[in-house]
């Protein structure tokens, strides 16, 4: 029933939004009096250009990789789930907790340990906006925004109060003791002879978020929990029907999307700052939503769109850092690139669809015309 | 090349960042010189903006806020070459000037004056988040009011848990007249763009306002009983000026050398009165000789004279 | 030059509607090839064809729904130009589509004016469209409530609703698209009175149905589509039922069912005292006692919405009910945590939901992973953790390979199969499961003569098996053709038993309008008094 | 609780509440039309750029208005194209319309400023002020109705009056016109519509342009109103407020007008700690007193509000054949 070919829907029509996209941001960029190749150019060398650059764009993708997932597997199950920053904030907690108090002799048992902590505390978190939209029918974008709030104040009293050290002026925990710390890619990749930057902050987390994307990927598609979840998303009556139960779903959905959030703490707050600051998650669960609907809830689609908005993080922060640009600009050029790739990727589509349909060749007479062909 | 680095207020904060970068402007503007900058979008950011800089031969590097101490505190010794001074903080390195501001004791003084410019005997206290620096703030604060008149009531005001706390002047409107309707007749607002909505609700209901960090007394003359002057940019300048082989070690900005004040100038000559004048100056000589010792909210997490 | 000159032929008049040579294509499928058709003022002309076969389209096309990609249209013998739905409207035709097109929580009067409001304020439009209304019900007996929600009245109902849409709009020509799909006899049989009564005023009547019946009754002309072409023109008087299935279908078709009388075994069902009442706090089902055998089917009869939808889902563990359900013996559990689809599947319960659409089916799974649906957990598509999908369509290839689905193939989407194949596919895996009692409802709703000759023999088949089967249907032929035992229900309750060979459809209908003193001569009026009173909510049906 | 204390809650309630109510009517006019908008927060934050700058540069805070507005349609009509002309995603335009407006406030501020992402601060005719009704000053010493009226009633900008009207005019061009009987179909079976010959995309092109009109008051309102100049970020997430304001109401434009106000004296409430502290005899702790409206809301919709059932064609882009 397609009328272009796969390839030309994965490839051809996300580049080309992306270039229209990349276009109107070289205006807006000469608009203020810049040259928009230059800045181009070092956004790319200096997000993709060195394993530093690759260091942090990787760092980056990795947060949104998991807030990605996580606004995916609820939107599978047609939940909208807001909540992401929140859920994060409280996996940061978890994480905090886990560094803290519990004496870890290794930083692999204590990576496993913090995320399950983040984990738990971030599924919590999103485990009370499902139970009340399962049981009391309370529409759960309305409580996951409102505990998106419940959530800073959350944090900001446990950290003014109780998790700071005395007479620390920064409302932050701790620094973690040295056996949580986190490999970043520099000491993994040592071994194997790779050169790595070494003041890059990505680490272990992400390779964790990769195989999280895999694991979900399998979850989705190739589970029978993963089955239940989208066939509930697609229609609930069906859903009814074949057995599967929406109070079920809804919570399990819930509880991984919190889950996945709230691990997105061993990334920034174990592996990056190494200790719990007031303003670690930094809006990475709404970059999520983005993420999720641009990568159309696949795992693996989440997996390039995070790439791809760790690549406008660390090339915004290149542009930052060497010219007067001003930061805004680059929150301008975000929402360019997601408003064409993500919401009028059918303006590109649209022509390019009629253009497959002239040069497709015509239906050999004998193919029964009516039948849908494939 | 000089660099400064701001905190994530970005630096047109109208006050401290903004304060920051003055003095970087006049140094640059007397000597001609150029600095580096950059606003910062994301915590993992500070590490990369300081090594950054450091790379590249930027030198000295000077940021602000208490918010780079524990990162700074890592990455100084990878830079052995390159000074860093920091404010707001103390990072004990040898590569690091650390300036600390009393703003404890510059809130007493305006303290002071809001007590004696208080008609009703109760004043406002508008914070931005709830973070122990702001607690510093209103303690000092209530301090310099009850010394002036203990039977004076003050009222403090939290915005907000999230960041945009710093960015909600609607909200610091409906603060002020909260703490209007309570009776506060002079209310001091430590909030950043919060504080924008304060000082202008202040001026449209007729009461008085106290700025903070900058001088802000010219937002709206005549209506600004005066401003808790934290002069981040002399901090600046300083090491700018000061520049790659500077002096390190702690700096502690007080009353004592004029790191904070209350900021007298033609909009708020005719609301302070001569003698109010004299008894602000007289503490703050007590101050500075040490005979006179404000309570510093972090020195114990508590504030005797106000309830959080 | 007019459409009649071009063909030469001797005309009294011009025709009401000319198409000449209309093509639409959908991406690469082309749904209507080169078609062209006459319908003369003052007649009904009938449309029949396959699922898929293109009628809905070329009606789509003429009502300015969709736009062809060739062709012309010609209106009384002018040459229309129909851009826009509002230039069929004022071309005065009339559709009713075959999926509703009504806002279900809007007023009856409100849904008759969307679009045909005089004025910008909307109170003069109500009163007028109140005033026409009860003119409009007064001359064709087309009785509404004007102020009741569309989402509550039956779908009978909100057939009438969109009828009175099109006399409202003063159509001449009127468009239905299958609109007996969802009536009972009694219905259809009063919507046929309003068609010729209207026929009588000089209207124009298209007529698309799957029902040769109806065709056979009420239509002057009928044209045959096939995968998209017009295959045929023919005057009704001069056909018959076979000739027709078979230019639809391009084989012969047994119009009948062809069964040997059965034999019943053990109880397989035993149903007492069974009630229900919905989210809403009305007692659905009001104490229904029933038994199926093993070997027999027990047809049930009823007026849409009067319980029989309720006794399918209780029955299938997606309902909560009170009372005792015993299956071989055992009794289940009708609330609860064990009270749920999967439950009822391992007591060898299969059913094949009403509305294939919304339950039976994802629109978006393909084949393959509808094959799965409910079965989902089972031991047999597992491997290891995970799903065994090569398994699942291994499976699916062969089910749809014995129930002919086409096309084919297991990896397409199932909202891109027609209604029938949608049906079979549903069929597949619920019969394939070899349960011991099977509920069906409503199995050839929609769907073409060639796959209901499949899916009755199908039915027939399963209970040669010996196993038991519940069918729900509004269709009395198809319950009369079917069943081994036959009960009405009426307002949630069991109106009585009747033994097929000893029952007709007068007495079903009369028993399905709550009537149970069936010897007696009932008048129209009070049968509809009756059926108003159970309509009850059947939305869902549509 | 004194009844002053009572009055000057209930202003505050009003004050509070006027930018929610904007925007949440403005979200109604769209989601009612089919079009879900997480994009409210954006239109806002431009509108109050926008007025805040043009009534700075001219003087004349109508103009600055009507500059406000434009920016505000401006953004709406890019969330028509993508969500209605291309059958875009909603919720992906609405939080790029979001990041947009963000960036380009503080861009194009900083351009025509130089303050730092801020403008100049708003005087005398470029900004609104309060009026006061007729009446006020003669009644204000009479008990109980004096202080109602001159303080309450009384004394609120031009635009509070003019969001308060929406309220009733909302409901009578919903219920009560043509216009409204579609728009209310449109966004639950545009099929319908459309075979009633009714264009689909034109009525939600329409639904979108009022609802950019609506938030273009609310952030002028936020920026020239209730303050004197625009800070960046200033909308600090109303649209969201917003947002779950309209599900709250499920999407009806009286209980938009409770909604809202009960999320301002929320709000109010916030500013209050020492009410609260008098009428339930304990100092609520400072974070708590900040996340009380939120969990309040929380317990309300899961104790009192049953489930909200929206628009049904919402989010879905109206397509008739692929
Ligand atoms: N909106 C659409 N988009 C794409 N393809 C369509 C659409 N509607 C119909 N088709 C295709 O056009 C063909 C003809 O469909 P149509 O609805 O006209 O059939 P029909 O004769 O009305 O069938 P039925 O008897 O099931 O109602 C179908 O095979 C289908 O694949
Ligand atoms: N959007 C669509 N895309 C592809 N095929 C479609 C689409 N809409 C309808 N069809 C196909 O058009 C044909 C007729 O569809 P139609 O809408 O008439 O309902 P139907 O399939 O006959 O269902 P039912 O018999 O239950 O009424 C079917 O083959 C259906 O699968
Ligand atoms: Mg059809
Ligand atoms: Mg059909």
């Amino acid at each position: 029933m397609d009328v272009m070919p796969k390839w030309a829907e994965v490839i051809l029509v996300p580049l080309i939004s992306l270039l229209l996209a990349a276009a109107l941001s070289a205006l807006v960029i000469l608009a203020i009096g810049e040259d928009p190749v230059a800045a181009v150019k070092m956004m790319v060398t200096g997000a993709l250009g060195s394993t530093y650059g690759w260091g942090y764009t990787l760092y980056y993708a990795t947060n949104f990789m998991f807030t990605g997932l996580a606004v995916a597997i609820a939107f599978h199950a047609r939940l909208f789930n807001i909540g992401g920053e929140g859920q994060a904030m409280l996996g940061g907690l978890g994480v905090a907790l886990a560094c803290l108090y519990i004496p870890w002799p290794h930083w692999s048992l204590a990576l496993i340990g913090a995320a399950v902590m983040a984990g738990l505390f971030g599924a919590v978190w999103a485990a009370i906006p499902a139970w009340l939209q399962a049981k009391r029918g309370s529409h759960i974008v309305i409580t996951t925004i409102m505990f998106n709030f419940i959530a800073a104040a959350l944090l900001n009293y446990v950290l003014v109060n109780l998790l700071r050290p005395r007479g620390q002026m920064d409302p932050a925990t701790a620094r973690f003791p040295e056996a949580t710390n986190l490999p970043t890619l520099h000491e993994l990749l040592a071994p194997l002879g790779i050169e790595f930057s070494k003041s890059a902050p990505a680490n272990v987390s992400f390779l964790v978020a990769v195989a999280a994307c895999f694991v979900l990927w399998v979850l989705i598609w190739r589970t029978r929990l993963g089955y239940e979840i989208r066939a509930y998303g697609h229609s609930e009556s069906a859903a009814k029907y074949a057995g599967i139960s929406p109070v079920r779903i809804t919570m399990i959905a819930m509880i991984i999307s919190g889950a996945l959030a709230g691990m997105m703490a061993i990334n920034n707050v174990m592996g990056e700052a190494e200790r719990l600051v007031l303003n670690s998650t930094e809006g990475a669960g709404f970059i999520g939503i983005a993420v999720a609907l641009m990568g159309r809830s696949h795992p693996l689609g989440v997996f390039f769109s995070a790439i791809l908005f760790g690549f406008l993080y660390q090339g915004g922060a290149e542009l930052a850092l060497w010219t007067s640009i001003p930061r805004e600009l680059i929150v301008v050029i975000q929402a360019l690139v997601i408003l064409f790739t993500g919401a009028l990727d059918n303006m590109v589509r649209m022509p390019l669809e009629r253009f497959f349909l002239m040069v497709r060749t015509p239906p050999k007479p004998e193919r029964k015309p009516v039948e849908p062909a494939e | 090349e000089p660099a400064l680095i701001f905190d994530l207020g970005g630096k047109f904060d109208k006050s401290f960042n903004e304060a920051a970068f003055n003095g970087a402007k006049r140094w640059a503007d007397e000597t001609g010189n150029t600095f580096r900058e950059i606003e910062l979008q994301s915590e993992a950011q500070r590490e990369q903006a300081l090594r950054r800089f450091a790379e590249a031969g930027s030198n000295p590097i000077v940021m602000t806020g208490f918010a780079f101490g524990d990162i700074l505190n890592q990455v100084a010794p990878d830079y052995p070459d390159t000074d860093f001074a920091i404010i707001d903080m103390v990072v004990d390195q040898p590569n690091v000037r650390s300036v600390v501001f009393n703003e404890h004791e510059g809130s007493y003084l305006v303290g002071m004056m809001a007590a004696e410019a208080s008609k009703t005997g109760t004043v406002g206290f508008i914070g931005g988040m709830d973070i122990p620096l702001i607690r510093k703030f209103a303690c000092g604060f209530a301090e310099g009011v009850k010394a002036v008149n203990p039977d004076a009531t003050v009222i403090a005001n939290m915005t907000g848990t999230t960041p945009a706390a710093w960015n909600d002047p609607v909200k610091g409107s409906e603060l002020t007249k909260a703490q209007i309707s309570q009776g506060a007749d002079v209310v001091y607002a430590a909030a950043g763009g919060t504080g924008v909505g304060v000082l202008q609700t202040a001026a449209d209901e007729g009461i008085l306002s106290i700025g903070v960090d900058s001088n802000q007394n010219h937002l709206h003359p005549g209506k600004v009983l005066t401003s808790m002057t934290k002069r981040v940019d002399n901090a600046v300048y300083q090491a700018f000026t000061d520049g790659a082989g500077m002096e390190k070690g702690f700096n502690v900005m007080g009353v004592a050398n004029e790191g904070v004040g209350f900021a007298m100038d033609e909009n708020n000559a005719d609301l302070v009165s001569a003698e109010m004048k004299a008894n602000v100056e007289a503490a703050a000589a007590k101050i500075a000789d040490g005979s006179l010792m404000v309570h510093d909210y972090m020195s114990d997490d508590s504030c005797p004279v106000l309830d959080f | 030059m007019t459409a009649n000159d071009s063909r030469g032929q001797p005309e009294t008049a011009a025709p009401a509607i000319e198409l000449k040579g209309i093509s639409k294509a959908f991406g690469p499928v082309q749904a209507n090839k080169d078609i062209s058709i006459r319908v003369m003022p003052g007649t009904i002309h009938g449309i029949i064809g396959e699922n898929g076969a293109g009628k809905s389209t070329l009606m789509s096309i003429l009502y300015g729904f969709y736009k062809a990609d060739a062709g012309e249209i010609f209106i009384a013998g002018r040459k229309a130009n129909i851009t826009d739905s509002q230039a069929a409207i004022a071309a005065g035709i009339g559709m009713v589509f075959q999926h509703f097109k009504l806002v279900e929580n809007f007023t009856v009067l409100e849904n008759i004016i969307l679009g045909a409001e005089d004025g910008w304020k909307l109170r003069p439009s109500l009163n007028k469209a109140r005033k026409s209304l009860v003119e409009l019900a007064k001359d064709y007996g087309l009785n509404v409530e004007p102020d009741a929600l569309v989402q509550d009245i039956g779908v009978g109902m909100q057939q009438r609703v969109e009828i009175l849409k099109a006399l409202y709009r003063q159509a001449d020509i009127l468009i239905l698209d299958e609109p007996t799909g969802v009536l009972t006899p009694a219905e259809a049989d009063q919507l046929f009175r309003i068609l010729g009564r209207l026929r009588s005023e000089g209207k124009t009547i298209i007529l698309i149905t799957h029902k040769l019946r109806e065709i056979m009754e009420i239509t002057d002309t009928v044209s045959v589509m096939r995968r998209g072409e017009m295959t045929a023109t023919v005057q009704t008087a001069e056909t018959s039922p076979a000739e027709l299935a078979e230019l639809m279908v391009g084989r012969k078709v047994l119009l009948r069912v062809d069964k040997t009388p059965a034999t019943p075994g053990e109880v397989v069902l035993d149903v007492k005292n069974l009630k229900v009442v919905d989210d809403k706090g009305v007692e659905r089902l009001r104490g229904i006692n029933l038994n199926v055998r093993a070997g027999e089917v027990l047809g049930i009869a009823g007026v849409a919405g009067n319980g029989q939808s309720e006794l399918l889902e209780v029955l299938g563990g997606y309902q909560d009910g009170t009372g005792e359900v015993r299956v071989n013996g055992q009794l289940i559990d009708l609330t609860g945590k064990k009270s749920d689809g999967q439950s009822r599947r391992a007591r060898g319960i299969a059913h094949v939901p009403e509305d294939r659409q919304r339950e039976g089916l994802i629109m978006e799974y393909q084949a393959w992973e509808n094959t799965a649906f409910g079965y989902h957990r089972d031991p047999a598509y597992k491997s290891g953790i995970l799903m065994d999908n090569a398994a699942i369509r291994a499976d699916t290839a062969e089910k749809m390979e014995r129930f002919d689905v086409r096309p084919p193939n297991p990896r397409l989407e199932a909202k891109n199969f027609s209604g029938g194949n949608q049906q079979k596919l549903v069929l597949a895996r619920e019969i394939e499961r070899n349960p011991d009692l099977l509920l069906i409802g409503q199995p050839t709703r929609g769907v073409d003569i060639g796959a209901i000759e499949f899916i009755h023999q199908q039915i027939v088949a399963l209970r040669d098996q010996g196993k038991a089967i519940l069918l729900v249907s509004v269709e009395l032929e198809e319950i009369l053709a079917l069943s081994d035992r036959i009960a009405v229900m009426f307002d949630g309750k069991i109106m009585g038993e009747r033994l097929p060979d000893q029952t007709d459809e007068k007495e079903l209908g009369l028993l399905m309008a709550g009537i149970t003193d069936t010897d007696r001569d009932h008048s129209v009026e009070e049968v509809e008094a009756n059926l108003a009173h159970a309509g009850g909510d059947t939305s869902k049906e549509v | 609780m004194d009844y002053m204390t009572l009055i000057q809650l209930l202003d505050s309630t009003v004050r509070l509440a006027t930018p929610l109510l904007l925007a949440c009517l403005a979200g109604l006019f769209s989601e009612r039309a089919g079009i879900f908008d997480i994009g409210l927060e954006g239109k806002m934050l431009a509108a109050a750029f926008f007025s805040a700058a043009v009534a700075s540069l001219t003087g004349s805070v109508w103009i600055g208005l009507l500059a406000g507005i434009a920016a505000s349609m401006s953004l709406a009509a890019l969330h028509g194209v993508a969500s209605i002309t291309f059958r875009g995603n909603q919720l992906i335009s609405g939080v790029a319309i979001n990041f947009l407006a963000a960036g380009l406030t503080v861009l194009i501020a900083q351009d025509w400023f130089s303050q730092g992402g801020r403008t100049p601060s708003l005087m005398g005719g470029a900004r609104f002020e309060g009026i006061t009704l007729p009446g006020a000053d003669a009644i204000a010493d009479v008990p109980v109705i004096g202080p109602l009226y001159a303080e309450l009633i009384s004394g609120h900008s031009i635009l509070v009056y003019m969001a308060f009207a929406a309220v009733p005019l909302t409901w009578w061009l919903l219920y009560r016109t043509r216009f409204g009987l579609r728009l209310r179909a449109v966004g639950e079976n545009p099929a319908a519509v459309d075979t009633a010959g009714v264009s689909v995309v034109g009525l939600r092109y329409a639904a979108v342009a009022i609802c950019g009109v609506l938030c273009g008051i609310a952030g002028a309102y936020l920026s020239t109103a209730l303050q004197a100049g625009f800070v960046k970020d200033m909308s600090a997430g109303r649209g969201f407020i917003a947002l779950a304001a309209l599900i709250f109401a499920k999407w009806r434009p009286w209980y938009a007008l409770w909604a809202t106000l009960l999320f301002g004296l929320f709000g109010a409430l916030e500013t209050r700690p020492d009410v609260i502290e008098n009428v339930i005899g304990f100092k609520v702790q400072g974070q708590l007193l900040g996340a009380l409206p939120y969990l309040m809301t929380v317990v309300i919709l899961a104790g009192f509000v049953g489930k909200a059932i929206p628009p049904r064609a919402g989010g879905e882009p109206y397509v008739k054949e692929r």
